[in-house]
């Protein structure tokens, strides 16, 4: 794995936290992901960038086994997160999940109010003792959203009558309210405006003093301006994994080279 | 790898721990899903059980009917006896009546006996009641299709008494006899004998499944065949009525009408007709379809028609359910590339709606195919042993039961031969119901998918 | 001339409609590819709108035309022919109508002499009521008359007869009229701007309309085909012992106690345990079917499960006369020969019993329709729920379910309403014993059952307890109108709307 | 449009096996199509019957009963004055019980004792305390009283409470007790009021009401073998390998019993045609004379046969049928 | 009108194509949309941006008339294209969207083939005489939606199981195909990667020669290159209209400058 000796050789002081070797994808024929191999370390950002339909989705779904709801997906390899491999058998993909948190693509509410959106989360782990610890969870967790404001006067009101921003943003703090160790994050701003985009960013970069924090994102910008490290993934391959300063001042495989230019899509 | 402990996280907070050991809660929240899951399997299981009981107490006493005991026979057709002119004219042979050919079985058997050997001490007149009382008919019916054959000698297939049938059956015993005037032990020795000869045996039974209704002092000669078509056009009638009726109401109301309270009316009101008892359909259908609009009765016509306005809540209200379903995006989409709100309608939220709809339609026509309570205003129950229509037409308007009329009437019915039959109706209407089902049930499937 | 439209019968008239429509569309459709130089694309909707508008309106106001007409022109027949009879050819004790459909009858026996020659035209129109071959005619040609043959009846059926001739011929020339002016000005509208789209699909959205409408009627039908009924039974019976008393005994002899509250009582009862059986199981099997379980075991369990729904009912009636009850008996009774040692139930006929059964008749009512329901579900919802760690079935239970609430409401209101208006079952199952108490094992009846055996049995149609039957259906008309108004009421409180 | 051509009956469920079998044996030797016999109960068939004229409405209604004065009035305003009323001979009611359980030889008050409501015990109106049939009649065995009786819809009810209930209750003496306490201003009343208060049945499920037909009250006895059923004649005589009859008054039931009016409970069965259709539906004066004829309708015929007990006076009614005679109340 | 005034005064050569007055929008009691007044020119890319919820598509939606299907939307004042006022009674509302194509800020493909998707508008509106041209339709608009690489293969699978930014480009695709006069995108390339979105940017580029186009974006830098026109939508308020150079270098309004400047959102 040529792409992986290169990840190897940038390995940073922090410890790793997902190691995926040989990582392959299938729908029903379609080879979606190819011997990926990466190390995705722990109190950092990740991100994973790459043109349209390369693969970043399908392989951030393998990470907390969601690719498990897609009855025609397969997965090959293996992921180990802190050590242990997600895919054994033993590993209750519930418990993964709590630990491993997402935001969709599309911005997904449930037709519930806004407060019970984010309340889901704390209520099914049973993060609160009562009433008032849960009120403040969800406060917590909407203010990291950075969607307070714009909500704490219609907590009650649904959370599909939000704006796509909005929408957007709530399921960001609806995944921050469980706490995971891990958050996938799949283009989280791409319906954001800028200013939403910023208060992520910085929730991100509040998020990476605890957590590992992988984030898909189409903007180069905000790669380079969020993430440790940046994965390039094109047509189903891992191309180059590094530090992130690294891919985009000297990539070392002329793919990545040519998308960070505008070259190839 | 263990993490630092955090301690802003909250107390039940999993935190670094292992994944291949599963947390207390977990555990429990895991278990609450085992529970879960297994009410699933326990209510599909629940339901499979209680369908195979019914469709084994319903095939155990049903598939006797299907069987049925012929004697055969060698007949003289005496020309003497049937066509006393003597000039082979049809008209002429009709005036026989059947009793007129009752001798002529008679003679028969008693040839048969004589030539077989039996010993009995039993009157020829006797020996001729282990015959159905259809036989004469049979013979007649069979005579008159066939005038050149008078003056032969034919082997013949009569039905036999259905005391004797169920002697064959196992269903008559000596035993059971003892009070029975209808048939002595004798008989049954004469019976005995006759199967010994190979005369009388047990062979499938066509004529259930392709018959017309016969009266009660004739189990054995009744079948289904002309009830089932009596069937076929009400569901004709009904599938052709109320599916197109049923979707085009729900489309009105779920996508064009404005919501009030006049829509909220007609909503309520379809709720509503779903929940009266079907013999009020009767009612309605005996003063609208009869007494209004002078539609002839005991016709499948006004059968269906009945059918129609008790299926179409069934229908209307699952193809709203499904309506409802299909998310709005679909529609914006269909909308935003210039199609008009019917086209994005008809073109995309109706396809995916469909297998709702087909749902209804099946739960719809299975209460339509057993309902008998409302043809009994409309004059579908009872004995009506019409010849099969000859047309689309006559399968209208004729005088027609129907499979759930005809199967109430034989259970009310004293002879236990009826009994059989009922059950026997039964395993040919769900075979009907069935076929009907698979066909939707094929179709829904090509329609379903998760978007 | 008469002939001629003689000749038209209704079913003529119609394939000559249709004639025209079918010509309509294609004239339509070319002229306004005419219009447009032949290029489709310049046109403001698709050619085959064009012909299809120009066929509805050829077809449509002739047919509403034909179909008004067809309804009044017998009524005003029927008035002014009533004008012409004398007071005094009306019988003792014969109403007009009578008369009235005696004429009608006589004016058909006219009609049919004339199609089988054995009258000519102007025989039918001037014969007199004493002509002797009149009587044997009318023999011959089976018509029965009610009353005596009298001469203002025949008169009155010869008058009937040349203003229904007239009427014929006017309705063909209207109804032809109007078709042609529909086909002709929906053929100068059909250039290129018309919007033709946008006129089919308003006559299409009439068509939803009428179909909705048909709901509509049939309320007011059964409302009506019960109300004179019901009216009669309350002079005959005092309402307060009907919706107030607390004993349901008919007898023959009149003077029955007719109380709808022991009954209402039974059905509620009933319906309430049916429903406590089929909605769990339908819908934890749905549940399986459309979460759980892979496709296949989910092709083949659902259609079996809504074989459950076409089984006759008579076939669980017997069920549960033999099969259910008998069990139950031994479970619940015999004292210290039962499995429980105790003796709560002495006959196998009981609420418990029927609404056991009729349970299982409607599991798949609750489950298919649900099922179905939950699959509309989108994924996302899903995905979002599993995203946050939540189980199967905590997203189920928590998104899932509400998400798909609406529909499943309407699932098992369905099952309520199949289990309210049930027969069989409840007559072999639930015993004829109209009572009031909560024991379940104790034999109960029905509003519905008591319906039918009202109606079918063999007391005077006239009496109360005959026509008790019709304030029965109505009264549960009313309160099955009631709890379905709550149960709109509710789901719009709970309705959430996904995506 | 030519008329209808097959005649048209409705009515009474105990009359269609009889109509049915004439229906079929007329379809067969005739050239007439084989009539349609509608079921649906005496009361829904008059009513059809009386709806009018015409080839949209009913030839013959059959009934279990007499039609009532106001049905008359009912056809009569509908233009259906001219009825001929047929009575094809009597319907036998028996009390039967499990083949393999106990033999019974009732009298009537055996029946009111044990189902009545009240009963009248030492000179006390109670209500009915007795649970077993050796309550009633020491004769009998110690068995728990299960009787399952017609549904108050049925016309055979009004038989069993007129003859047996009714009976009983006057052969007890109870009626004059009844009569004694009764309230009501005159004899009448209080008359009325005794015999509602003899026929009132108790309601603690002792007795069972059966709504459907005699295939239920069958299936009622095979799931609870102590019961005892009221049935037809003819279909005990089709089930006497499940059911043994009871005597009554010490009278087996019989076709010849009953025709000889010594087994008590019987009821007439008849039917009413339109005089207006004869002559213009095809076929019907010939069904309706060969429904009565002697071979079908007599003591040897078909009928008599599956059951019927055929009426003494059959030569009467063919005379009735074959001159038309319409009712009294017709005009 | 402030705003307008601005507007009007930076008039360029190109006739107005869409003329909003005093246009008001409320959901239920919400006011979401206020006093807008804007003057949309033809052959012509507009941008709108502003922070998220602050209304973009919501006006978007009022150009052709979708908010009809938003029960609880209530639209008030006149937008006139080609001087015809689209919320007159006359108006058919279908025939505007033909004219007035529309691609939502979600991916929306139909339930169908890929070929269907795109084929469908076509098909309703008559644009192909027969097979062949339909099919040329279809590939033409595929290649402008630049998708058809990717999906040439696969016409006649199913539309939905395109990845996020597939969907995209195939719903651009399908709006194009039925070759509107004014083509309203809402966030077109939010799920895009830098090369479709480079592609649907040139897409956008040459609609302009013939039609006008408005679009929503949340990336500045995006509006900066691809619109002439930008305004700028601030709770509902149209706080600023006008040149897109103007907007960026030079803004009038201080909520502009500073949203620009990344200081409100
Ligand atoms: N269907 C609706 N019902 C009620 N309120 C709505 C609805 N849709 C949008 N809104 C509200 O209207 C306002 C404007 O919403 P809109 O979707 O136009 O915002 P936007 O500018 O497109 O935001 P974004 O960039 O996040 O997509 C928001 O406050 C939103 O909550
Ligand atoms: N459910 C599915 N079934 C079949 N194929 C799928 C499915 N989901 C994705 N694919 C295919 O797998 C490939 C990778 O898809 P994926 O969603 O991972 O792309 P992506 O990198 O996330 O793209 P984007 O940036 O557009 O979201 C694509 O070719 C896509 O068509
Ligand atoms: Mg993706
Ligand atoms: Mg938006």
């Amino acid at each position: 794995m040529k792409d992986l000796k290169i990840s190897e050789n940038d390995v940073t002081q922090q410890p790793v936290k997902i190691a995926a070797r040989d990582v392959q994808v299938y729908y029903d024929q379609t080879h979606a992901i190819r011997d990926v191999s990466v190390d995705i370390q722990d109190r950092n950002v990740t991100a994973f960038i790459g043109p349209s339909g390369c693969g970043k989705s399908t392989f951030l779904r393998c990470l907390n086994r969601m690719n498990d709801t897609i009855p025609s997906s397969r997965v090959e390899g293996t992921i180990r997160i802190d050590g242990e491999d997600i895919y054994d058998r033993k590993v209750d993909p519930v418990q993964l999940r709590a630990k491993v948190g997402m935001v969709f693509q599309k911005p997904n509410p449930f037709p519930k109010s806004i407060y019970d959106n984010v309340a889901y989360g704390p209520r099914i782990h049973g993060l609160a003792r009562n009433k008032a610890e849960l009120d403040e969870i969800v406060e917590r967790a909407l203010r990291r959203g950075a969607i307070w404001e714009e909500v704490k006067d219609r907590l009650q009101a649904p959370g599909t009558g939000l704006s796509g921003g909005q929408q957007q943003r709530l399921c960001i703090a609806r995944a921050v309210a469980t706490e995971p160790e891990v958050l996938l994050m799949d283009e989280p701003c791409s319906a954001l405006d800028p200013i939403a985009t910023a208060q992520v960013e910085e929730l991100i970069d509040e998020l990476r003093r605890n957590y590992s924090v992988v984030i898909v994102t189409h903007s180069m910008q905000q790669a380079a301006r969020v993430s440790q490290k940046t994965a390039f993934f094109h047509l189903g391959n891992l191309v180059e994994y590094g530090d992130t300063d690294d891919i985009f001042t000297n990539p070392k495989d002329p793919r990545t080279e040519s998308y960070i230019t505008g070259r190839i899509g | 790898m263990s993490e630092i402990p955090n301690p802003a996280a909250p107390i039940a907070d999993p935190r670094g721990a292992s994944l291949l050991v599963q947390d207390a809660r977990t555990a429990k929240r895991n278990r609450a899903e085992g529970r879960f899951k297994l009410y699933g399997i326990l209510a599909i299981c629940i339901g499979l059980l209680m369908l195979l009981v019914l469709l084994g107490t319903i095939l155990s006493r049903g598939t006797g009917a299907f069987q049925q005991s012929f004697l055969t026979l060698p007949v003289e057709l005496s020309a003497a006896k049937l066509d006393k002119k003597g000039n082979r004219d049809i008209e002429d042979i009709k005036k026989v009546s059947t009793f007129g050919y009752a001798p002529l079985m008679s003679a028969a058997l008693a040839a048969k006996v004589e030539k077989a050997g039996i010993e009995t001490g039993l009157k020829p007149k006797q020996m001729a009641d282990i015959l159905s009382k259809d036989a004469a008919a049979q013979l007649r019916d069979f005579v008159l299709q066939n005038t050149d054959l008078v003056g032969q000698t034919i082997e013949f297939e009569f039905l036999t008494n259905s005391r004797v049938d169920g002697y064959l059956k196992g269903r008559v015993t000596r035993d059971s006899i003892a009070n029975d005037k209808n048939i002595s032990a004798e008989q049954l020795d004469l019976v005995d004998a006759l199967i010994a000869d190979g005369a009388l045996n047990k062979r499938f039974n066509l004529d259930f499944i392709t018959g017309a209704d016969a009266s009660d002092a004739r189990p054995e000669a009744a079948g289904m065949g002309v009830a089932m078509l009596g069937s076929l056009f009400m569901m004709l009638v009904v599938l052709a009525l109320a599916l197109p009726i049923g979707v085009a109401a729900s489309i009105y109301l779920e996508e064009f009408a404005p919501k009030n309270w006049i829509t909220d009316i007609i909503e309520v009101n379809i709720s509503n007709l779903a929940a009266v008892p079907s013999i009020v359909f009767g009612i309605l259908g005996l003063a609208v379809f009869i007494n209004y609009m002078h539609l002839p009765s005991s016709a499948p016509l006004v059968g269906g028609l009945v059918l129609t306005l008790m299926t179409l809540p069934t229908i209307i209200i699952s193809t709203r359910a499904a309506l409802k379903a299909v998310p709005p995006s679909i529609r914006d989409a269909a909308l935003g590339v210039g199609a008009s709100k019917m086209q994005s309608v008809f073109h995309h939220v109706l396809p995916l709606a469909a297998p709702g709809i087909l749902t209804g339609t099946i739960i719809g026509l299975a209460q339509a195919l057993g309902e008998t309570a409302p043809l009994l205003l409309i004059g579908m129950v009872g004995f009506i042993a019409s010849n099969p229509p000859d047309g689309i037409a006559e399968g209208l308007m004729a005088p027609n039961s129907a499979m759930p009329a005809q199967i109430y009437e034989w259970a009310k019915r004293a002879d236990p031969a009826f009994y059989e039959r009922a059950w026997g109706g039964i395993i040919i209407l769900l075979v009907f119901l069935i076929t009907m089902n698979a066909i939707a049930v094929l179709l829904r499937r090509r329609f379903e998918r998760r978007w | 001339m008469s002939d001629f439209f003689n000749s038209i019968t209704g079913g003529g008239l119609a394939i000559l409609l249709l004639a025209l429509a079918g010509a309509g569309y294609f004239l339509a459709r070319s002229r306004a590819l005419a219009t447009a130089g032949g290029d489709a694309r310049r046109l403001h909707s698709l050619p085959r709108y064009y012909g299809t508008n120009a066929a509805m309106t050829t077809l449509l106001p002739a047919l509403l035309v034909l179909a008004l007409w067809s309804l009044l022109q017998p009524m005003l027949i029927q008035s002014s022919v009533l004008d012409t009879i004398p007071p005094s050819a009306v019988g003792e004790g014969a109403s007009v109508n009578l008369v009235m459909s005696d004429v009608r009858r006589m004016a058909s026996g006219l009609d049919l002499a004339v199609a089988e020659d054995m009258l000519s035209r102007q025989q039918a129109e001037g014969i007199s009521a004493d002509a002797p071959e009149l009587q044997r005619i009318f023999a011959d040609l089976g018509v029965a008359l009610g009353g005596e043959f009298s001469p203002p009846v025949l008169a009155g059926a010869q008058l009937y007869r040349s203003l229904d001739a007239t009427g014929h011929v006017w309705r063909i020339l209207v109804v032809l009229a109007l078709a042609l002016a529909g086909l002709v000005l929906s053929l100068r509208v059909s250039t290129a701007d018309f919007r033709a789209r946008n006129m089919v699909e308003r006559g299409i959205k009439a068509l939803l309309i009428l179909a909705a409408l048909l709901a509509i009627l049939t309320t007011i039908g059964i409302v009506l085909s019960m109300l004179f009924e019901t009216l009669n039974f309350f002079r005959l019976h005092p309402w307060q012992d009907f919706f107030l008393g607390n004993n349901w005994a008919p007898n023959f002899r009149g003077d029955s106690d007719l109380s709808i509250m022991p009954l209402l009582w039974g059905t509620l009862y009933i319906s309430l345990i049916a429903l406590l059986v089929a909605v769990p199981i339908g819908l934890f099997a749905a549940i399986y079917l459309s979460e759980y379980a892979d496709n296949r075991i989910r092709s083949i369990a659902k259609p079996l499960l809504e074989i459950l729904a076409g089984i006759p009912t008579i076939v669980y009636g017997l069920f549960a006369l033999l099969t259910v009850g008998p069990f139950l008996v031994k479970v619940f009774g015999r004292g210290d020969q039962g499995l429980l040692g105790v003796d709560w139930m002495s006959g196998a006929t009981s609420v418990l019993t029927a609404g056991l059964v009729m349970g299982i008749m409607l599991i798949p009512f609750v489950s298919s329709l649900s099922d179905d329901i939950i699959n509309a579900v989108p994924q996302s919802l899903r995905d979002g729920s599993y995203g946050l760690g939540a189980t199967h079935s905590e997203t189920i239970r928590q998104v899932v379910l509400p998400a798909a609430l609406p529909g499943i409401v309407g699932a098992v209101l369905l099952a309520a309403s199949r289990a309210i208006g049930e027969t069989m079952i409840v007559v072999l199952g639930a015993g004829a014993i109209a009572r009031i108490s909560a024991n379940p094992f104790e034999a109960m009846t029905t509003i519905t059952t008591r319906i039918v055996s009202q109606l079918t049995g063999d007391t005077d149609f006239a009496s109360p307890e005959t026509l008790v039957a019709f304030a029965l259906g109505l009264t549960l008309f009313v309160l099955t109108l009631g709890l379905n108004v709550l149960a709109l009421i509710i789901v719009r409180k709970y309705r959430e709307q996904y995506e | 449009a030519a008329a209808r051509d097959q005649v048209q009956v409705a009515g009474s469920s105990t009359v269609l096996p009889y109509a049915s079998i004439v229906a079929e044996a007329f379809g067969e030797n005739f050239d007439f199509p084989t009539p349609v016999v509608e079921s649906g109960g005496s009361s829904a068939g008059l009513k059809r019957f009386c709806e009018g004229l015409g080839e949209n409405t009913i030839d013959v209604a059959n009934a279990s009963r007499r039609i009532k004065e106001n049905e008359i009035a009912a056809c009569a305003a509908n233009g259906v004055s001219d009825i001929i009323e047929v009575r094809i001979g009597y319907d036998g009611i028996v009390f039967a019980s499990d083949i393999n359980g106990e033999s019974f030889a009732f009298a009537p008050s055996d029946w009111y004792t044990a189902l009545s409501d009240k009963i009248v015990k030492d000179g006390e109106v109670i209500a009915n305390p007795h649970q077993n049939w050796s309550d009633v009649n020491p004769d009998f065995p110690d068995q728990p009283i299960q009787a399952y009786i017609p549904g108050t819809k049925h016309g055979t009810r009004e038989v069993f409470e007129e003859n047996v209930i009714l009976a009983g209750c006057e052969a007890t003496g109870d009626f004059e007790k009844f009569m004694e306490t009764a309230e009501g201003a005159d004899e009448k009343a209080r008359k009325k009021a005794a015999e509602k208060a003899c026929i009132t049945l108790r309601g603690d499920g002792k007795s069972v009401d059966i709504d459907g037909d005699y295939t239920e009250t069958l299936a009622r006895i095979e799931s609870n073998k102590d019961g005892i059923g009221v049935f037809g004649l003819a279909f005990y005589e089709n089930n006497t390998d499940k059911l043994q009859v009871a005597t009554m008054g010490g009278v087996e039931p019989t076709t010849e019993t009953i025709a000889a009016g010594d087994y008590p409970v019987s009821r007439p069965l008849f039917f009413y045609v339109k005089k207006a259709h004869i002559g213009v539906i095809p076929g019907l004066k010939e069904f309706v004379e060969f429904f009565v004829a002697d071979e079908v309708a007599g003591p040897d015929g078909p009928l008599a046969e599956y059951g019927l007990v055929s009426d003494p006076e059959l030569a009467e009614t063919q005379s009735v049928v074959a001159d038309e005679k319409v009712m009294d109340g017709g005009s």
